[in-house]
């Protein structure tokens, strides 16, 4: 059995990312691609917190809580956002919210 | 057992209930269950930062994601979808894209991750960084980090506002 | 000398009163009663008498074998470079500037007052005839729109000049040169509302400008040679042999001194409307007569004669060769043009520019190679005498204008002479004096000098005999058109009943200045004190000396001519002994004769002619006119010079401007503006593309295309997934083109 | 004294950034307010410019052969070794003088804009502080960051508050700066990665001392014509020049007399700054086989000429004064050719002189568009007689563009004319033919400036312009300082030359060292 090595780390967080990619594209609701947004910074922060721990340096662990901050930030917005678009157009399909644009 | 054994049960694990909850997150039907599943995928991310030795952000990964927002996005969910509650996943075509798109993805990063980081060595054990992070965030990264304070705290204004009932 | 700074002190007071007053008038000419005219006034009858005072001390110092020169000099303008440094890195070819007197150890270049017997003559020209002026104009334009800047511009003028005179370097000497220019600009464009006189300003300024250039080139020249202003260290410089380098312009072979020399006097050629620059002087006429009778008859116009004589040494006997014939032909030239004129103050304006026409042949045939000595005290001379009987001339037409209610052409006069007696006395007096009345005036002596110095000239050097006819010929012109003009306004029947009706005698402060002049513009002026013609030293001969660079005086330059200039002259000088040397003012006696008996002869022709023609009228003027008619017509065109400029120059230079304007339009402009086109071109098929290739690669759905038109709304349609899809793509397409898997 | 002297300069670029706050606190309603306040912090600006200068004279700065004042020095973006380093001496101190004189007095022009009054007033203040940035600063990244920060505002108050055309206008003034500083910015990319390693790779004192690329003469000329190839825009140097005439004639006459005033000397000046030490090797040597200070000498006399023929041939009456004004640069491009010390002082005092007297005809222009609201020459007239106070300042400012003695413009022409005729044949070829056909320029200038002021001030007063009332205090007062520097200045011109004198002389050394025998 192999040892767990930084590559595994890496390989979990581009399976989220990747996931994450696949969620926003799926979705058509603006929550969903909010919840595929979160897998991505999640990926990243796996994969910033991975790389800390291998070359020692907490830089990166710093970075990971900025990002959780911001994500915190985001999702506070865009909740918010989602909610309006829900009291204007009565829906959070993104789709139909781009078509009433035209 | 030695603990590199124990690692790695814990972390073959924690990445079976990401795959797991992560699938249903992506492809399940239901919003509320994507959202319960993606529950698990955050604690499965936590647990791997307490493997990595990121005591504190683990904890913070489980206050903030979980605590925070998980339970946002489940207001938001109740607040804007009308019962039945359905998801809504685009049309075969776009689906299949997508995953294909995600494929790609995951393909494409495991590419690089292999070319620039295959077999490199175990990741040593971790003592607690908990200290070492203090000082760094109270330190160094003391600027960036009130400055994301003031980020979190305007968003959260922002978003007060812009959900505040209009009277008109 | 104990006097030194008491005259320098004096001049510099000279200098400054006329500012002075020329500062307060134009502040505050609204507020003062007057509009100031009185402190115009005053301040320069102040100058005037200390500009007599200086006259007196240097009568004096010459009384006592002394000759009065004074110097002072200030810091200015910083130039060139230091001296410690300027041993090596003076400029090329000019003397170190340690031994240049214009130049301070800092490198600023000094300027300064020279204070010789000349500046004193002039300061004494200016500062009375300016004073006349003055007081004359206070009577003339009473009433005027613009009074107050009248007499701003009339005292900055003053300024001007006397900065002019008193000027001990060529740098500050163009300055006022210029200044005086634009004063003239200021005064002839007085009365702008009316074109001709707006048009004549410019011209008048345009025209000088161009001489200006040449003497800008000149003192280009010198001052690269020299590397200083200073007029002293010019002919320091020049004695040494400096400035010899020959220099071919156009195919002419020069020295360089010859060709700077040529560009001042192209300087002087534009201020002293000499030809072919002379033409802008008889339309300055437009502006009020007393600014005539200053600037455009006594004062401005003789600054060129006066900067040819003050750098008479520099001359190289080509040069002055030039000047001669240049001044010949001017003289003669206008003095036919003035025959034919209507209009009084035309025909003064012409004989003016034949008078300074005059003084540039006497300058010309005075260079102290192979010259003579007395053409040069002549030339200077008849600038003084002159300034004082045609300022006389231009006041006692204003006069007559003035009681005609400003009408000008002669044959709207006729027998004013019962209606202005003074005017009239005062004006014959001057005529007399220009067309040379012997012995009784003043113009008599220093023209017939002249027209003596060119005869002798002729005969030293007898290719260039023509110089003394041309200048007899012209003498007799001037006496025949200034009696038509006499005869014509002040004798006769009147012409015009209503004009002659309403006619009547100026008021005192227009008559004073007349009388005043009249009697400098009597022969005690010009003669010597004995009255025994040229005998001995007259007071001007004492007072100018000509400066002399040569150390040997055999050297002659001029070509050709050398070896019978030098056979012309010795045995002659030697026959008459040790008061005809080379330098000698006197004229040698054959000369004087000639000169003598050909001009009172011409003089005699001019008046009986006139007399004939339009007195006794027993020759027909139309009649004459009739049978020469393409003669007549060619002078009353004024031998057709505005026009040939206007077709040659000021026409194709007007078509080149907007020529050069379209070529900046649609040429220069043009390629910017189609590189604009083009970027705009380049990103609207960017756009394109963007549309149709990549936007159909991803969709490849219908839709699409109902997005035609705007990029900008294309890359807006909220289609969260497009845009992912594309990254992933376009992420995978990098992947594989660049890590060949 | 009251501001001590490190903290001058950056007092004199930052106060216009706090008038930017003070007017974007104030309501816009409040328009007198705004436009009371702008003049008021420019007037700070030039007290403060006044006060420099006294400080320099004070400090010996005239006698100290081009040593720099006031010098302030920080990093700033250490990563790339980015300082704050600011200093003055001669050039700088008689430029940002000039800055804060013509900025204050143009304030009071714009006080007739009605329209957005706001915004103008805070562009105009971040203009301010961009221009006198450019003056101050001694590190090339901070240079170029000024440079672009004035070029921003200044496209603003063309396009904003210009005339019918302002938007063309607006965008090729921007578009031809932009190509220039795209050049410089390219210029200044190579010298970091040429000296990135020494960590100075901005500070001009260090590249000054380095000489850049010395033994790469190909890329140094690059650099050299990327450089001036940028000013040159500014200057603006013929076949350059199509922006100045269109910005010109739109911009608003406050922005006229800014753009005139200061922003074409900022091509000259940084030619001075950066061209001439810089790269001393292409400045002193040849490029492409043809001496350096020879092409730049051609250019100078086809500006000279090609501007005062293009003047003649127009009939706006702004766009006469903008190619009198490429006419005039072409004196400065002459001067900085002939490299001696009359010519290099003659091209700084045209610069400064120009400054006078462009600003005072662009004011006069906008004291009749204001009436007329047109500026086509042949349409005036006999506005002589009947504006006599304007008339008056008319005379001296036509006439101090047109070189008369006695005011300022003539005696810099006169310092060009000589040093340039007197130039060293071995350091600028055909000197004294250049200087000959370039004093053909004096009539051609006093052609056109004369024929206009014919055409708008003398001969009858047209009908409809009896109604104008004569210049009022504000355009009195924005006139007369600059009709007394004219005077001033042209009868002590050493008052200005001293300023930049040792300066220009030590620059002259340094290019040709008194050894080596020129």
């Amino acid at each position: 059995m192999y040892p767990i090595t930084l590559t595994h780390y890496l390989a979990a967080g581009a399976f989220l990312f990747a996931m994450g990619v696949v969620a926003c594209i799926a979705r058509r609701n603006a929550v969903g691609i909010l919840i595929g947004i979160e897998l991505i910074l999640n990926a990243a922060n796996v994969n910033l917190v991975a790389f800390a721990r291998y070359w020692n340096n907490l830089d990166g662990e710093v970075f990971a809580i900025i990002v959780i901050i911001l994500a915190a930030c985001e999702a506070a917005v865009a909740l918010a956002i989602i909610i309006n678009l829900f009291r204007g157009f009565g829906t959070v399909e993104v789709d139909y919210a781009s078509k009433l644009k035209e | 057992m030695s603990p590199e054994i124990v690692q790695a049960v814990i972390f073959y694990f924690l990445a079976a209930m990401l795959v797991v909850s992560c699938a249903i997150v992506v492809f399940s039907h239901s919003i509320v269950n994507a959202c319960f599943a993606l529950l698990f995928t955050l604690l499965a991310v936590a647990g791997f930062y307490a493997l990595l030795g990121a005591d504190f952000l683990a904890v913070t990964q489980v206050v903030v994601y979980v605590g925070g927002i998980l339970v946002l996005l489940l207001f938001g969910i109740l607040l804007t979808s009308p019962l039945p509650i359905v998801l809504g996943v685009a049309t075969r075509r776009t689906y299949y894209l997508a995953v294909a798109a995600g494929a790609a993805v995951f393909a494409m990063l495991m590419i690089i991750v292999r070319a620039f980081w295959a077999g490199q060595p175990a990741v040593p054990e971790q003592q607690s960084t908990l200290e070492a992070l203090g000082m760094l965030l109270l330190g160094k990264y003391l600027f960036p980090f009130e400055f994301a304070s003031l980020t979190l705290l305007a968003a959260l204004i922002g978003a007060a506002y812009l959900v505040r009932r209009n009277d008109r | 000398m104990a006097m030194a700074d008491y005259f320098i002190h004096l001049c510099i007071a000279i200098f400054l009163l006329p500012l002075t007053a020329f500062v307060v008038v134009a502040l505050f000419h609204r507020r003062l009663p007057r509009h100031g005219d009185w402190i115009v006034i005053s301040f320069m009858g102040v100058a005037l008498i200390l500009a007599l005072v200086i006259f007196a001390g240097a009568l004096n110092a010459a009384a006592h074998q002394q000759a009065l020169r004074q110097h002072r000099s200030w810091e200015w303008l910083l130039l060139n470079f230091p001296k410690a440094n300027s041993a090596e890195t003076g400029v090329a070819g000019a003397a170190a500037p340690s031994a240049l007197e214009g130049v301070s150890p800092a490198g600023a270049v000094r300027v300064g007052i020279l204070l010789d017997g000349l500046t004193a003559v002039m300061l004494v020209v200016v500062t009375v005839v300016s004073f006349l002026v003055f007081l004359y104009s206070s009577a003339y334009l009473k009433g005027d729109v613009r009074y107050g800047r009248y007499y701003a511009c009339l005292s900055l003028f003053a300024t001007s000049m006397l900065g002019l005179v008193l000027s001990d370097n060529l740098l500050t000497l163009y300055i006022f040169w210029e200044l005086v220019g634009f004063c003239s600009y200021l005064l002839i464009g007085h009365w702008f509302e009316r074109k001709s006189a707006a048009d004549a300003a410019i011209k008048a300024f345009i025209t000088t400008r161009i001489g200006d250039v040449g003497m800008l080139i000149g003192i280009l020249l010198i001052y690269s040679s020299v590397g200083s202003f200073r007029y002293e260290d010019i002919f320091r410089y020049v004695q040494e042999g400096g400035m010899s380098d020959s220099v071919s312009i156009l195919g002419l072979e020069g020295s360089l001194r010859f060709w700077a020399a040529v560009g001042l006097f192209f300087g002087a050629m534009g201020k002293s409307a000499q030809f072919p620059l002379h033409v802008w002087l008889p339309d300055a006429m437009e502006g009020p007569t007393p600014v005539s009778a200053l600037i455009h008859a006594a004062t401005m116009v003789a600054a060129g004669v006066y900067l040819v004589g003050r750098m008479h040494p520099f001359f190289p006997p080509e040069a002055l060769l030039f000047v001669a014939y240049i001044g010949a032909i001017t003289a003669a030239l206008s003095a036919t043009i003035a025959l034919v004129m209507d209009d009084i103050k035309k025909v003064l304006a012409y004989s003016t520019i034949s008078q300074l026409g005059y003084m540039m042949l006497g300058l010309g045939v005075g260079g102290e190679v192979g010259g003579v000595a007395a053409g040069f005290l002549f030339g200077l001379f008849h600038l003084t005498t002159h300034a004082f009987f045609k300022a006389g001339l231009f006041l006692g037409s204003g006069s007559v204008i003035h009681a005609a209610h400003h009408e000008q052409s002669m044959w709207q006069y006729g027998g004013l002479a019962r209606k202005l007696p003074v005017t009239f006395a005062t004006f014959l007096i001057f005529t007399l004096s220009l067309c040379g009345f012997p012995y009784l005036t003043s113009g008599f002596f220093t023209k017939d000098g002249i027209i003596g110095a060119a005869l002798q000239f002729g005969m030293q050097h007898p290719s260039h005999r023509i110089l003394g006819w041309t200048a007899l010929g012209a003498a007799g012109l001037t006496s025949f058109y200034m009696f038509r003009l006499i005869f014509l306004t002040f004798f006769g029947r009147p012409r015009n009943e209503h004009l002659y009706h309403h006619a009547h005698e100026s008021p005192w402060a227009m008559v004073l200045p007349l009388l005043v002049l009249a009697v400098l513009s009597l022969g005690f002026v010009g003669s010597n004190r004995t009255f025994g013609l040229l005998h001995e030293d007259s007071w001007f001969s004492t007072l100018v000396k000509r400066p002399s660079l040569v150390a040997h005086p055999a050297e002659s330059a001029l070509p050709a001519e050398s070896a019978a200039a030098a056979h012309g002259m010795e045995p002659v000088a030697a026959e008459h002994g040790a008061g005809h040397t080379a330098d000698s003012i006197h004229l040698l006696p054959e000369a004087h004769h000639q000169a003598l008996v050909g001009s009172i002869t011409v003089f005699l022709a001019g008046l009986i002619g006139a007399a004939l023609v339009y007195y006794f009228q027993w020759i027909r003027a139309d009649a004459i006119a009739r049978i020469f008619r393409p003669v007549y017509v060619l002078l009353l065109n004024k031998w057709y010079m505005d026009h040939l400029y206007r077709a040659c120059v000021i026409l194709p230079y007007l078509v080149f401007c907007y020529f050069i304007r379209l070529v900046d339009t649609y040429v220069i402009d043009a390629v910017v503006n189609f590189w604009g086109w083009a970027g705009r071109a380049g990103a609207w098929l960017v756009g394109r593309m963007d549309l149709e290739i990549v936007d159909g690669a991803v969709n490849g759905t219908a839709w699409s295309t109902g997005f035609a038109g705007r990029i900008l709304r294309l890359t807006q349609t909220g289609q969260v997934r497009n845009y992912i899809l594309i990254l992933v793509a376009g992420a995978t397409a990098l992947l594989l083109l660049f890590w060949k898997i | 004294m009251v501001v001590p002297d490190s903290l001058l300069l950056t007092l004199i670029t930052f106060v216009p950034i706090v008038g930017l706050l003070v007017i974007l606190c104030i309501p816009s309603r409040a328009a007198a307010a705004i436009r009371w306040t702008s003049a008021g912090f420019t007037g700070i600006v030039f007290v403060l410019t006044c006060l420099m200068l006294g400080r320099y004279f004070a400090l010996g700065g005239p006698s100290s052969g081009g040593m720099f004042y006031f010098v302030v020095k920080a990093d700033w973006i250490s990563t790339y070794h980015i300082q704050y380093y600011m200093g003055a001496d001669g050039l700088s101190v008689s430029l940002i003088f000039l800055t804060g004189l013509l900025s204050f007095l143009a304030c009071f022009a714009a006080f007739g804009i009605q329209k957005g009054v706001k915004g103008f007033h805070a562009m105009y203040q971040l203009l301010v502080c961009g221009m006198m940035g450019v003056f101050c600063a001694k590190d090339l990244f901070l240079f170029y960051v000024f440079w672009e920060l004035m070029l921003l505002p200044m496209y603003f108050l063309i396009g904003v508050w210009g005339g019918p055309r302002r938007e063309y206008a607006a965008i090729k003034f921007f578009i031809y700066t932009l190509v220039g500083s795209v050049l410089m910015l390219l210029a200044m990319l190579a010298l970091y990665f040429q000296y990135r390693h020494t960590g100075r790779p901005f500070d001009i004192d260090f590249l000054i001392e380095q000489q850049p690329f010395r033994t790469a003469l190909g890329i140094q000329q690059l650099l050299f014509w990327a450089f001036f190839i940028c000013f040159a825009i500014k200057i603006p140097m013929f076949p350059f020049h199509t922006w100045l005439p269109d910005a010109h004639v739109e911009a608003p006459t406050a922005i006229s007399v800014i753009l005139a005033g200061v922003l074409l000397k900022m091509g000259g000046y940084g030619i001075f700054r950066i061209n001439l030490p810089m790269f001393m090797d292409t400045t002193t040597g040849t490029t492409l086989g043809v001496s350096t200070l020879y092409i730049i000498a051609v250019f100078g006399l086809i500006n000279i000429i090609y501007g005062a023929f293009c003047a003649m041939a127009q009939t706006d009456f702004k766009k006469l004064v903008a190619y009198s004004s490429v006419s005039h640069m072409g004196y400065v491009l002459l001067g900085i050719a002939a490299m001696n010390r009359a010519a290099v002082n003659g091209a700084v005092f045209q610069m400064f002189n120009h400054g006078l007297s462009s600003a005072m005809l662009f004011l006069l222009v906008g004291v009749i568009y204001d009436r007329a609201h047109h500026r086509e020459i042949a349409r005036f007239g006999g506005l002589g007689a009947h504006m006599p106070r304007y008339f008056a300042l008319a005379i001296i400012g036509f006439f101090s563009s047109l070189g008369l003695p006695g005011l300022n413009g003539f005696i810099s022409e006169v310092m060009v004319f000589l040093g340039a005729f007197t130039a060293d044949e071995r350091i600028l070829p055909y000197a004294r033919v250049i200087t000959l056909m370039a004093s053909v320029g004096v009539v051609l200038t006093a052609g056109y400036i004369l024929w206009c002021m014919q055409r708008v001030y003398l001969g009858e007063l047209k009908p409809e312009y009896k109604a104008f009332p004569d210049a009022n205090a504000i355009e009195i007062f924005t006139l007369a300082p600059l009709a007394v520097l004219c005077i001033v200045l042209g009868i002590f011109p050493n008052l200005a030359l001293r300023v930049f004198d040792g300066t220009m002389v030590s620059l002259i050394h340094q290019l040709y060292p008194v050894a080596s025998g020129f």
